[in-house]
């Protein structure tokens, strides 16, 4: 395979780190001013690289033809379809920022450069194929991740989320980093591949702890239960813009890249991390569904309500079959939509003076003062509790159904059951906006690039988005296929 | 022989100058005790024949990361009487629970098991050349099978520059600019002062 | 119907008006919502002419693939047909009923009740297991708005209750669903229907449905969410509740556990019968101590709805086809006293039993409504509960005499709770003089109440209007469930008769005939 | 020679005590910043007797890229340090406590 | 015997009580009483060529079929109408005191407000009735049955204010659905054995059975005996029988024409109708025709004794009426089908006319119903006296022997004395003895009631009614105990249905006995006709056909001595025997034990199941209990996000310490 073909490979890439280096440039020299067009040209480059994923996608590539720079990154349908949500959701996140950072005049045009050099590492993540890869994304996105988080460095709870996030990220990718040393060690390779076939025949204890914890530092990544403690925190104290952006992107890309490793890597010795994977399942989703009823604060609701959702995500991956796989994909897409949409609804409460609105006490009869919204919520919270007919239903019904398939019948039960305490907080939404006395805040009016976003995304989880499932479920399928198939 | 004391050396010294990192009350001796935890390790690296990255070891660390480390320390300027490092109430499950995972790492890697570990077998594509340094079959390597990833290693130093620059950098203020001279002379003291009227019980918290 | 797709019509009107209910004003969207029920209640009989009794088992059937694992699967068999046209005909009752009750949000409120609507003929109709499953479950939601925006002081509990509790039954259910989906291979229910489960499994599938529709029909110990929500929803969501939504859970058995899982229905029959003997009795003794008539009546349906369960596990046709008619009756006649209730609800805004009496003196022809559907209630024959209690009742006697005795002491409770209760608001003496200032029924509501005391007369004098459509389906779900039919208790053993009368006397030695004359 | 279990068990120490670093000190943020610092290290050390002990170069390709990738972390973790001391005026760890529950 | 006919005759009823029902103040007083009564009266009239086609033998049972009514599998039941001649005998019977109870209501009601719904509950109710004695099937009987349980609610409670209507209207109800448990009970019963509910089939299989076993209960039984005990318990709640007749006598809280036709002449009867309808199928249940006699023997007797105590004279006829029943009961039991509903055809006519004799004393009375305020009123009311005499004869059953002469009651009830004795079984010989003792009680209260009402000397100012309406109180009266108030005859509408009646109550007995208690060709096996008891009851000695003539004349001349000769008699007898009185007087108590049995306890327990089941069981374990461990948990969640970086790094070590362990162990 030559350099030509490789760089071909990771054209969305390559754009991405162009335009984010071209980007860098025209901070420093546009100053506050440029943030704006920064980022305009960061959504553009965004949209490019999702463009460049066309081919991949359409095609459903896999397979070696797939394989760049040695096998060092994988562009194979599974890195396709993963990259497109990122792409989305981080241009999704860039769309509605400018207007909320304006409200407290911190807007700067660095700020798209991280995000775009976020995504850079994501894209790294979900095509990595080595560990050498995987790390080096993985910190790529991280660092980013905790400057943003930090980002409104005049806030003391932006400051305290940015320095909580960096201490137990730290830790985590420490774990994760001794896990590959032993990994290194005991398989005597870095690459996917080379694990998976020096991990097929007898495990030692090495690779058995290597195996353990690899997958605890990526568990830190998609906050599972008991690696999860950083989220609320976090997703609270951090900007809003930023929150909104910590629970779509990195996500799906931390996802994906467990589903890669824990599949494709460790995809011989299922039965070694399974058991862990059930408990980190059900974990997070009892511990998430009960962290988010607690929760007066929206923000924080809705991180414990994506730990709660991760939980869903991780009983695809128990089941570790294709179904699971492309179910977690599905999944991923649809809580993606859910996640953003809320999340900008979250953002677009705030009163005159700009204060943001983000306890229940500020929502109560919000359906009497601003009707859309409060529907757009309730279609919302309803897909999130995974109540038909809204996608989010769809999103657990294929968890489930791919969980029975691989005869984890028990695991589905008590997954589901679990489901109805989560249900509890997202009906407390809809019992607020709908049922109680409307509070006196006023709700100020949100601008059209909010609106754009909530709308769309309420679009998708509604009945409509329905349409949508045969294409998820073809791509989350071709994206699946491609972890299964062996090098 | 000399191999084996000097490893003992070097570890027995590298993980006492650990223990003193995460024990010592000052920060700026944590810190220089660091670097010569870094030196040890530096001293262990060249043992096993990794001259280059025991090398690079001791300049990013000792130079630039302990460095870097004082100069935030001292910049912060903290009252270091304060900040007495105390340990945390739940201090006995904290030593409980790093000892277990001490003792499962130990055992449970096999280090004691009968004979030797049983280490994978590399496809030797990267093993070192013959007839070349560490340093050079190292470069061959990173400018070879590992380029993009040597890329990538510099948009994360990108990131870490940025991120540095967007978090401290503050526009210099001069405070004689800022200053507005009729402002200060139009305020009155009923635009600056509000009367509340807190009731008995209400506006303290106890 | 020569292909024109009436199911799916009827599921769009009245979603489409639902939308629109958003969009338009209180009056206009009162008077859209009326129309679209209006004109699905026209559908419903269209769809009823046309049925062809005897005909196929499924008729009107729809298909088309959706997307993975989904299939768009309407159709009907003679059950389905019964209870779409009783969500229809309750419909624009419900919508007359809020029609000045409901004075806030009142787009919102048709709106939901029109998506209600929707889903129900959609449980009814749907072929497809998953389509089914969705169409059950969004239920929760319009109901919840229903209950949460628009219910009583109490509704917050209320709603919470009414929403998780159902939600846990039925998210069991799909588990189950997909285990089955998984192990037969198909979604379709008509297969799913012949589709034999190992035994052994269909313990396991048929406790997880039952987790779901025990608790929708309810059944006791599930039930307490029942009177919580009947009492805190508004006159037509309490009406809709009890008219068709208990019934879902009584059509899910009949659909699903009974056909799907013979050898375990069999296997828990005596769990059903136990935990309806409990319901008949305990509940009606609750609801003669009740002091607020909207909880009385909500533990009422309890104890119909335990015939219900009885007369479904049966196993026989008496007893299946009486739970329908049990259904039907009870969907008519608790809605209809739901709506006696709403109505001096309306005028007085209490249901405190103690705060009416004599209302047969002010509200005469009100009082003869609410006799007629309290009798209905009872069982009295003539009336359409009758029929359905009785046919139950007798297919249960032929498995266990002992169920059959406790659950007919629920006729006598019932006369009991029933009659207690109307003493107590229409007979008496005017205590309060704000009830006794009511006036009676106006046009409005004479064209709630009148429409459903027809039905249920008719029901009750000429039930073979309702019991043809279901007959060959109900014989058919028979022959399927026969080989597991439990042994009935009253088993007869045939001796050598008798040769003479008991009081036989043998004749006169000297037979005087008939001399003394007297 | 040294076996390489050697090696193992004193980064397997030393990684402990990075990770005690972290949660037995209340007192200074910049102590678990240097806990991290130990971790890392002894991750490096893991690579490095692995690297040499399989006699394949990766492992000190990967340890050099742990540490670039180390002297970057130190440096946002500092500049969040930093900022974070500008807005409560102390590192104290039992000081970051606004955000819980 | 036209199909319309019969028709007509059964629907009649129905129509003129929807018109008169809907129509109510619409149509207006009049017009509502002239629909209800002409089609009574036009129902009657053409059920009597009916009977009287029967009774010379040209007329053939006929079976109408009128609607489909259920068909569920094997179980189908239709709506027909079927008549024979045990229906011919109800049918007059019920159209004629029914016509007859419409009339006199013209006068009874006349100042009440209501009547158009009066006069439509009467009309319901001979609609329910005549549905109930044509029914061709079991289930359709049981329409009747609950229908004229329908109507006598709603006529016992018409009075709707007042509590107590309402509580006996209830309790009507309620009594009655326990013997209808029964009922449904033998209905599903034979449905299984005989897989119909059609009566002619039914009777017809019956004997194939009497052998069979079948499991009720957990126990095996003789189908045929278990079948006919549940139809008997329906038949004792609808006919008053001990244990079930609580209500009966709470029943005179309706107005008194109520009384007179459902809780005298016709309803209550449907009972022992039953039994007479059933009779081919009881008689092959030995067990159950026993029960028949012992609870119609004890009825007779326990109730009679009640009779003798009781001071309202229209609780005095209802127990007189319970205890009648009995009779009924007992005869049909011994196996005198046809004694039981000859008596039942002569006791519609002298009970009628004493319960409306008593409407008219109760309407002379101004409403009040207490003998001890009556007294002397013979004068007064003349009329009404000698309806009532004669109806008293009758009851009491005058009559003699040898000469073929008697009243009604004569016939009848002595016919089911002999029978009781002629049939020999010591069941049959105690049923004996309890007839004869209530005879001697039924001639004694029964003189107790004209004595106190008629005779002697007026003593209505005592009444709060009748100060109320001349504003005097005792004292004021002075000497007159009249207080200057004059009862007055009642009017001509009463008084024709009174007359009307007296015929019956003499002429009954005397006319139709031979074809009731002497010809099967009569019943053409529309009732089991044991041909053999009858000869037998012709035969038995002089002293048994006396016997009731006897203790008749000992009932009257005790009534006389103690309620004429030495009026101070009872009060000794009270002081004397006081708690042999207590018990008598307050019924034996049925209505204390029903309560603190049943009553209290139903409250008491739906108290408990609502408080400590649903809500301190159920909900606090349940939903509640769940939704609070929720919070709990929810609260524990909170507590661990303690927002300590190193508890967060702890959680995490110790996540990745127990996945470790995990996977090793």
């Amino acid at each position: 395979m030559d350099t030509a073909t490789s760089f071909a490979l990771i054209a969305p890439e390559l754009l991405l780190a162009v335009s984010s280096l071209l980007l860098v440039l025209a901070a420093a020299w546009g100053g506050d001013k440029a943030a704006r067009p920064v980022t305009i040209l960061a959504v553009s480059a965004l949209f490019g690289a999702g463009l460049l994923l066309w081919p991949v996608l359409h095609l459903g590539k896999v397979g070696p033809e797939t394989w760049a720079f040695g096998d060092l990154l994988r562009a194979d349908a599974f890195a396709g379809f993963a990259k497109a949500l990122i792409y989305l959701a981080a241009i999704g996140c860039l769309v509605v920022t400018p207007s909320w950072f304006d409200r407290m005049k911190a807007m700067k045009p660095e700020y798209p450069v991280l995000v775009l050099l976020a995504t850079l590492g994501m894209s790294l993540m979900v095509s990595a194929s080595d560990l050498l890869t995987l790390y080096l994304g993985l910190e790529l996105n991280s660092l980013a991740a905790y400057v943003l988080a930090a980002y409104l460095r005049n806030d003391s709870k932006s400051a305290e989320a940015g320095l909580k996030y960096f201490v137990l990220g730290a830790l985590a990718s420490g774990i994760l980093l001794y896990g590959m040393s032993l990994l290194y060690g005991f398989t005597g390779t870095t690459s996917f591949a080379g694990i998976r076939e020096a991990l097929s025949g007898e495990m030692s204890n090495g690779m058995l702890f290597g195996v353990i914890f690899v997958l605890a530092g990526l568990a830190f990544k998609i906050a599972a239960v008991p690696f999860h403690m950083w989220t609320p925190d976090v997703y609270e104290g951090a900007p809003t813009p930023v929150t909104t952006f910590f629970a779509t992107a990195p996500k799906v890309a931390a996802v994906a890249l467990t589903a890669r490793v824990a599949l494709d890597a460790f995809g011989g010795q299922v039965d070694a991390w399974r058991q862990v994977v059930i408990f980190a399942a059900l974990a997070s989703i009892v511990v998430g569904a009960l962290g988010a009823i607690g929760q007066n604060n929206l923000k924080r609701l809705l991180a414990y309500s994506s730990i709660n959702n991760v939980g869903f995500i991780l009983i695809g991956l128990a089941a570790a079959s294709v179904a699971g796989a492309s179910a977690m994909f599905v999944y991923l897409a649809i809580y993606v939509a859910m996640s953003l949409g809320s999340f900008v609804a979250l953002m677009m409460l705030h009163d005159e003076d700009g204060r943001a609105l983000e306890t229940f006490d500020d929502i109560a009869g919000l359906s009497t003062k601003r009707p859309a919204l409060a529907w757009c919520l309730l279609a919302l919270m309803f897909s999130l509790a995974g109540i038909p007919p809204l996608l989010g239903f769809w999103g657990k019904f294929v968890v489930f159904q791919a969980a029975v398939e691989a005869n984890l019948v028990a695991l589905a039960a008590i997954g589901i059951a679990a489901s109805v305490i989560g249900a509890f907080y997202y009906i407390k939404f809809i019992k607020v906006m709908f049922f109680d006395a409307a509070s006196p805040a006023t709700v100020a009016d949100s601008t059209r690039a909010h609106w754009a976003v909530l709308g769309i995304t309420t679009l998708i989880v509604s009945p409509l988005g329905y349409f949508l499932t045969r294409s998820f479920g073809d791509l989350g399928d071709k994206a699946a296929s491609a972890l299964f198939l062996l090098p | 022989m000399i191999q084996t004391i000097a490893f003992y050396l070097f570890a027995v010294l590298m993980i006492a100058s650990a223990v003193f990192v995460i024990t010592a009350r000052n920060p700026v001796h944590s810190v220089l005790w660091l670097i010569l935890a870094f030196f040890n390790a530096a001293g262990l690296m060249v043992l096993v024949g990794a001259e280059f990255i025991a090398m690079l070891l001791v300049i990013v660390y000792v130079g630039a990361v302990a460095v870097l480390f004082l100069f935030v320390v001292m910049m912060l300027d903290i009252d270091f009487a304060e900040l007495r490092a105390g340990f945390i109430k739940n201090f006995p499950l904290g030593i409980a629970i790093a000892m277990v995972l001490l003792a499962e790492l130990v055992l449970g890697i096999g280090a004691y098991q009968a004979g030797a570990l049983q280490l994978g077998t590399p496809d030797g594509l990267a093993a070192p050349m013959a007839d070349r340094s560490n340093i050079e079959s190292l470069g061959a390597l990173m400018y070879g099978r590992y380029l993009i990833l040597f890329e990538v290693a510099g948009m994360i130093l990108l990131v870490a520059m940025v991120g540095a620059i967007v978090l401290t950098h503050r526009p210099p203020k001069s405070a004689r600019a800022s200053q507005n001279i009729s402002r200060q002379v139009a305020r009155r003291p009923e635009d600056a002062v509000v009367m509340k009227q807190p009731t008995v019980g209400q506006g303290v918290e106890l | 119907m020569g292909g024109f797709p009436i199911l799916s019509v009827m599921l769009a009107v009245p979603l489409l008006a639902a939308i629109a209910c958003l969009f338009l004003s209180a009056p206009q969207a009162r008077m859209t919502a009326l129309v679209a029920t209006l004109v699905n209640l026209a559908l419903g009989v269209v769809l009823w002419a046309n049925y062809d009794i005897g005909g196929a088992q499924w008729q009107f059937v729809e298909r088309a693939d959706l997307f993975a694992g989904f299939s768009y699967a309407l159709g009907i068999d003679g059950i389905a047909l019964l209870l779409i046209v009783l969500s229809v005909f309750l419909m624009p009752i419900c919508i007359l009923a809020s029609w000045e009750a409901i004075d806030k949000r009142v787009g919102e409120y048709m709106a939901a009740f029109l998506l209600m609507e929707t889903l129900m003929i959609g449980v009814f109709s749907a072929q497809d297991l998953f389509l089914f499953y969705i169409m059950f479950e969004a239920g929760l939601i319009p109901m919840y708005l229903i209950i949460g925006i628009w219910g009583g002081a109490d509704r917050i509990y209320a709603s919470y209750k009414f929403f998780l509790y159902t939600l846990l039954g039925s998210v069991l259910m799909l588990v189950a669903m997909l285990w089955m989906a998984n192990g037969a291979g198909t979604t379709d229910i008509p297969t799913l229907m012949q589709y034999d489960f190992d035994p052994h499994v269909q313990t396991w599938l048929w406790l997880a449905f039952f987790a779901s529709f025990a608790v929708k029909m309810p059944m006791w110990p599930v039930h307490t969410w029942l009177p919580d929500a009947h009492v805190q929803a508004p006159t037509a969501g309490s009406v809709i509740l009890a008219g068709v939504l208990l019934k879902m859970g009584g059509y899910g058995f009949l659909r699903f556990s009974l056909p799907m899982f013979p050898e375990a229905s069999a296997q828990f029959a005596w769990l059903v019968f136990w935990l309806s003997m409990v319901a008949v009795v305990v509940t009606s003794l609750i609801a003669l101590v009740q002091s607020d008539m909207k909880k009385l009546i909500a533990y009422s349906s309890v104890a119909h709805m335990a015939i219900v369960t009885v007369g479904l596990f049966a196993f026989n046709v008496q007893g299946i086809e009486g739970a329908m008619m049990v259904m039907l009756g009870h969907g008519l006649v608790s809605g209809a006293l739901f709506l006696c209730v709403g109505v001096i609800y309306d005028r007085l805004h209490t249901r405190e039993i103690d705060r009416y009496g004599g209302l047969s003196i002010n509200m005469p022809r009100y009082a003869t409504f609410f006799l007629l559907f309290t009798m209905a209630s009872i069982g009295l024959p003539g009336t359409s509960n009758f029929v359905g209690e009785f046919l139950a009742l007798a297919g249960i006697y032929q498995v266990s005499t002992w169920v059959t005795l406790v659950c007919t002491t629920g006729i006598i409770l019932g006369a009991g709770y029933m009659l207690y209760l109307y003493w107590r608001v229409a007979f008496g003496v005017q205590k309060n003089e704000d009830a006794a200032a009511m006036p009676d029924l106006n046009v409005r509501e004479w064209a709630m109440l009148a429409p459903i005391a027809a039905a249920v007369l008719w029901m009750g004098v000429y039930p073979e209007s309702f019991l043809a459509p279901m007959r060959k389906d109900v014989a058919a779900l028979e022959a399927r469930i026969a080989r597991a039919m439990p042994e009935g208790d009253a088993k007869l053993k045939d001796g050598e008769p008798k040769a003479a009368a008991a009081n036989a006397v043998a004749p006169l030695p000297h037979d005087k005939g008939s001399e003394g004359g007297h | 020679m040294i076996g390489i279990e050697h090696y193992l068990v004193v980064s397997a120490i030393l990684f402990v005590l990075g990770v005690l670093g972290i949660f037995l000190n209340r007192k200074n943020v910049i102590i678990i910043l240097m806990g991290i610092e130990l971790i890392l290290l002894s991750v490096n050390i893991n690579l490095v007797a692995f690297s040499a002990f399989l006699n394949d170069l990766v492992g000190q390709v990967f340890a050099m890229f742990v540490l670039t990738v180390a002297a970057g972390e130190a440096a946002i973790g500092l500049a969040i340090l930093v900022i974070y001391f500008r807005n409560r005026g102390t590192i104290a760890v039992d000081s970051v406590d606004r955000l819980k529950g | 015997m036209s199909s319309t006919q019969i028709l007509l005759i059964v629907f009649l009823p129905l129509l003129a009580a929807i018109i008169a029902g809907l129509g109510n103040r619409a149509l207006g007083n009049t017009a509502a009483k002239s629909i209800t009564t002409g089609a009574l009266f036009a129902s009657c009239l053409m059920s009597w060529p009916i009977f009287l086609g029967f009774l010379n033998g040209s007329l053939q049972e006929t079976v109408v079929p009128v609607l489909k009514w259920v068909e569920s599998g094997s179980l189908t039941f239709d709506w027909a109408l079927r008549v024979d001649t045990l229906t011919a005998v109800m049918l007059v019977v019920i159209t004629s005191v029914s016509a007859l109870v419409h009339l006199y209501s013209w006068g009874y009601m006349d100042e009440d407000p209501d009547q158009p719904r009066f006069f439509a509950y009467l009309s319901l109710f001979t609609f329910a009735m005549l549905m109930l004695v044509t029914a061709d099937n079991l289930v359709q009987m049981f329409f009747g049955w609950e229908g004229v349980g329908l109507a006598s609610y709603l006529l016992i409670g018409f009075w709707f204010r007042k509590p107590s209507a309402n509580k006996a209207a209830i309790k009507a109800f309620v009594v009655n659905r326990v013997g209808d448990l029964g009922f449904m009970l033998g209905i599903f019963g034979t449905y299984l054995v005989f897989q119909t509910t059609s009566i002619p089939d039914i009777l017809k299989m019956a004997p194939g059975m009497s052998g069979s076993t079948i499991g009720f209960l957990g126990y095996r039984v003789a189908t045929m005996d278990v079948l006919c005990i549940l139809l008997f318990i329906g038949a004792m709640g609808k006919s008053a029988q001990l244990g079930l007749h609580t209500w009966l006598p709470d029943a005179m809280e309706g107005p008194t024409p109520v009384s007179a036709l459902i809780h005298a002449a016709t309803m209550v009867t449907a009972g022992v109708f039953m039994v007479c309808r059933l009779s081919p199928m009881f008689e092959t249940a030995p067990v159950a025709l026993s029960m028949v006699v012992f609870v119609g023997a004890a009825t007779c007797f326990f109730a009679a004794t009640i009779g003798t105590t009781q001071w309202d004279i229209k609780r005095v006829i209802a127990y007189s009426t319970c205890s009648q029943l009995g009779y009924m009961f007992f005869a049909a039991g011994v196996g005198a089908y046809g004694a039981a509903m000859f008596h039942l055809f002569t006791h519609a006519f002298f009970k009628a006319l004493l319960f409306l004799g008593a409407g008219s004393v109760i309407h002379a009375m101004h409403h009040e119903q207490d003998m001890r305020y009556y007294g002397g009123l013979r004068k007064h009311i003349p009329l009404t006296f000698w309806a009532m005499l004669l109806g008293t004869l009758a009851i009491t059953g005058l009559g003699v022997y040898h000469l073929k002469l008697g009243f009604a009651g004569f016939w009848s009830k002595d016919a089911i004395i002999e029978v009781a004795f002629a049939r020999g079984t010591d069941l049959a010989t105690f049923a004996f003895w309890m007839g004869v003792i209530a005879a001697l009680l039924t001639s004694f209260y029964s003189w107790r009631l004209m004595f106190l009402t008629f005779w002697g000397k007026p003593r209505w100012i005592e009444s709060e009614h009748i100060q109320h309406s001349v504003h005097k109180t005792p004292e004021q009266a002075g000497e007159d105990t009249t207080g200057g108030y004059h009862p007055h005859e009642s009017p001509l509408p009463m008084l024709i249905p009174l007359g009307v009646l007296s015929v019956g109550a003499v002429l009954a007995g005397q006319v139709f006995a031979p074809q009731f208690l002497d010809s099967a060709a009569f019943w053409a096996g529309s009732i089991f006709y044991n041909e053999n008891l009858i000869h037998r009851m012709h035969a038995v000695p002089y002293l048994v056909k006396y016997a009731a003539f006897i203790v008749m004349v000992l009932g009257f001349l005790g009534a006389w001595y103690a309620y004429i000769r030495n009026p101070s008699i009872p009060a000794k007898f009270v002081e004397q025997f006081r708690l042999v009185h207590q018990f008598v007087y307050n019924k034996w108590y049925f209505d204390e034990l029903y309560n603190v049995l049943f009553v209290k306890p139903a409250f008491w327990l739906g108290r408990i199941f609502w408080v400590k089941g649903d809500k301190g069981l159920i909900d606090r374990f349940g939903p509640d209990g769940a939704a609070a461990l929720v919070v709990q948990g929810a609260a524990l969640a909170k507590k661990v996000q303690s927002g300590y970086l190193y508890s967060y790094a702890l959680i995490m070590l110790l996540g990745l310490v127990a996945a470790i362990t995990w996977v090793l162990v």
